[in-house]
């Protein structure tokens, strides 16, 4: 594999990932000994560092991860801040709405639906309390259903669940 | 005559009939009906002998194959109108069979395009989640925040209070009362200062109800209250 | 700003989005005008398509998403595991071909075309999201019609449904 396509492995590799990943971890997944893969790590940080590039790569205690650049934040606040009235991202809305519709629901099925995982948003949907457990799948590993709350209908001002609008209507 | 195919399912009628006008190469325009017609029953009775459930739709199909075969074997109607044009029976059907053929190639296709692109993931959306936290002032923080606020104000009152002793006041506030006042603020005005509503309250009572009743108005969502910075007043917004 | 600083914003953005962020809100956070930002969004495509970059530039009506790059999902699924595969039968994948050209279309009309019942496909491509009920025809029993959803965009890598190729050229 030439340094090109390391390098985009790598990028690809964070980008997914999300959470930091381990030296350890991206040497062995890319199969490359630890000291030439710091050194096209460096490379990349500094690829990063174009005028061009919005995203960075940071390490932490021996673990890289992408981030943002801070310099931008105001553009991020300007994005986001319209959303933060219900305090849930686009993701945790898509997530709660599918629970809304589809439940009881397992989390693999709304991974499924979303096509990206739904770990931090089920978190999230859990400490709000719109969402909660309402029970276990039967069949292997007997996964977690979810379905919503009473907040949530208070939230969204419903009666029961029978009153939300027909899917048809979104979009 | 007997049919030399592999016991296989079809999915459909249009599936199997495929298959045996490939076997047969011959050109889809101008299917030998009948030959067709009796491989086709072969194999639903082939099917049948081996218990097999079929869905209905492959007997209707036998039964539009015979009506065919059984129209094409007729003399050909001598012409007594325009309208009764010399169709082939066989039109309709090949018809059919060429749709479902497109969309079937046409689904290897999209097949193709989606190997390909259900490997391309999204990102864990979690950061933007983060940031939303960071700049939305959840409720049960600026539920405490208010009754600090609160504190403070009353303990200002408690002052005011003493320098008007002896006054007579009315003191029968309701919640409800002072939520449909506030609202009725709102109503024409944009934004309310939390300070004014509660210093301009005669007593402590009616501080504690018009108190009450943001608290009860932020929990149905009438209202939010923000404060831009650390020592701003705080504003009553309606939502 | 100049075009360096508004992909490096543009990016950004997506990145910590994560969803697709439509056109709109692009253009009213960077305060650019659509035209001109679709402009540089279709130039920034293009310098994702580089060699050492392992994520690219989406678009799915008229919304823009990064994702990583396919070439790389052996790498990532060794890394994470993740579940990506739909897993649509080759019956499943007809239906769904069928819906995409002809919608709406109702749950009958796609029987005559295929020659058999499609219910069981029906509820497993709505399981998927990828089809959805967009509303019911006029007529006796209003049967419901069915169309494609975004996720069927994304899925099939399409920037919207006239992306397709036309029917005629497998006939």
């Amino acid at each position: 594999m030439d340094i090109k396509k390391i390098k985009a492995t790598i990028e690809c590799l964070l980008f997914v990932a999300g959470d930091p990943v381990s030296l350890k971890d991206l040497s062995s997944v890319l199969e490359i000994d630890q000291v030439t893969l710091k050194k096209i790590i460096n490379q990349l940080k500094d690829d990063y560092e174009d005028g061009t590039r919005g995203i960075k790569l940071v390490e932490i205690n021996g673990s890289y991860q992408l981030c943002s650049k801070p310099e931008f934040y105001d553009f991020v606040e300007k994005l986001l801040k319209p959303k933060a009235k219900t305090g849930l991202s686009q993701a945790s809305l898509e997530t709660l709405s599918i629970i809304a519709y589809k439940q009881p629901i397992t989390k693999s099925a709304i991974d499924l639906i979303r096509g990206v995982k739904s770990d931090a948003c089920i978190t999230r949907l859990l400490e709000k309390n719109v969402i909660k457990e309402v029970g276990r799948m039967d069949g292997p590993g007997r996964p977690i259903l979810y379905g919503t709350t009473d907040t949530f209908l208070r939230l969204f001002g419903l009666k029961s669940i029978n009153e939300l609008p027909p899917l048809k209507d979104f979009e | 005559m007997s049919i030399n195919i592999k016991l296989e399912i079809f999915e459909g009628p249009f599936e199997l009939l495929f298959h045996l006008i490939e076997k047969a190469k011959v050109d889809i325009y101008d299917i030998p009906i009948a030959e067709i017609t009796d491989q086709y029953i072969e194999y639903l009775n082939m099917m049948k002998s081996l218990d097999i459930d079929l869905a209905s739709e492959f007997l209707v199909m036998a039964a539009t194959l015979l009506e065919i075969k059984s129209k094409m074997l007729l003399p050909k109607a001598p012409k007594n109108n325009e309208v009764e044009e010399d169709t082939d029976p066989r039109e309709e059907l090949v018809k059919k069979l060429l749709e479902y053929k497109a969309f079937k190639k046409l689904s290897l296709v999209l097949k193709e395009r989606l190997n390909i692109n259900e490997k391309a993931l999204c990102k864990d959306s979690s950061l933007a989640d983060e940031i939303i936290d960071s700049f939305a002032l959840p409720d049960k923080l600026s539920i405490e925040l208010l009754i600090d606020k609160f504190q403070t104000l009353m303990k200002r009152r408690e002052s005011y209070d003493n320098r008007n002793f002896g006054k007579i006041y009315r003191d029968n506030f309701t919640v409800e009362e002072k939520i449909s006042h506030i609202l009725s603020i709102l109503a024409t005005a944009d934004i309310l200062y939390f300070d004014d509503l509660l210093i301009n309250c005669i007593s402590k009572l009616e501080a504690i109800m018009t108190f009450l009743a943001i608290l009860e108005l932020i929990k149905r969502r009438k209202i939010y209250v923000e404060q831009s910075g650390n020592f701003d007043k705080i504003v009553v917004r309606r939502r």
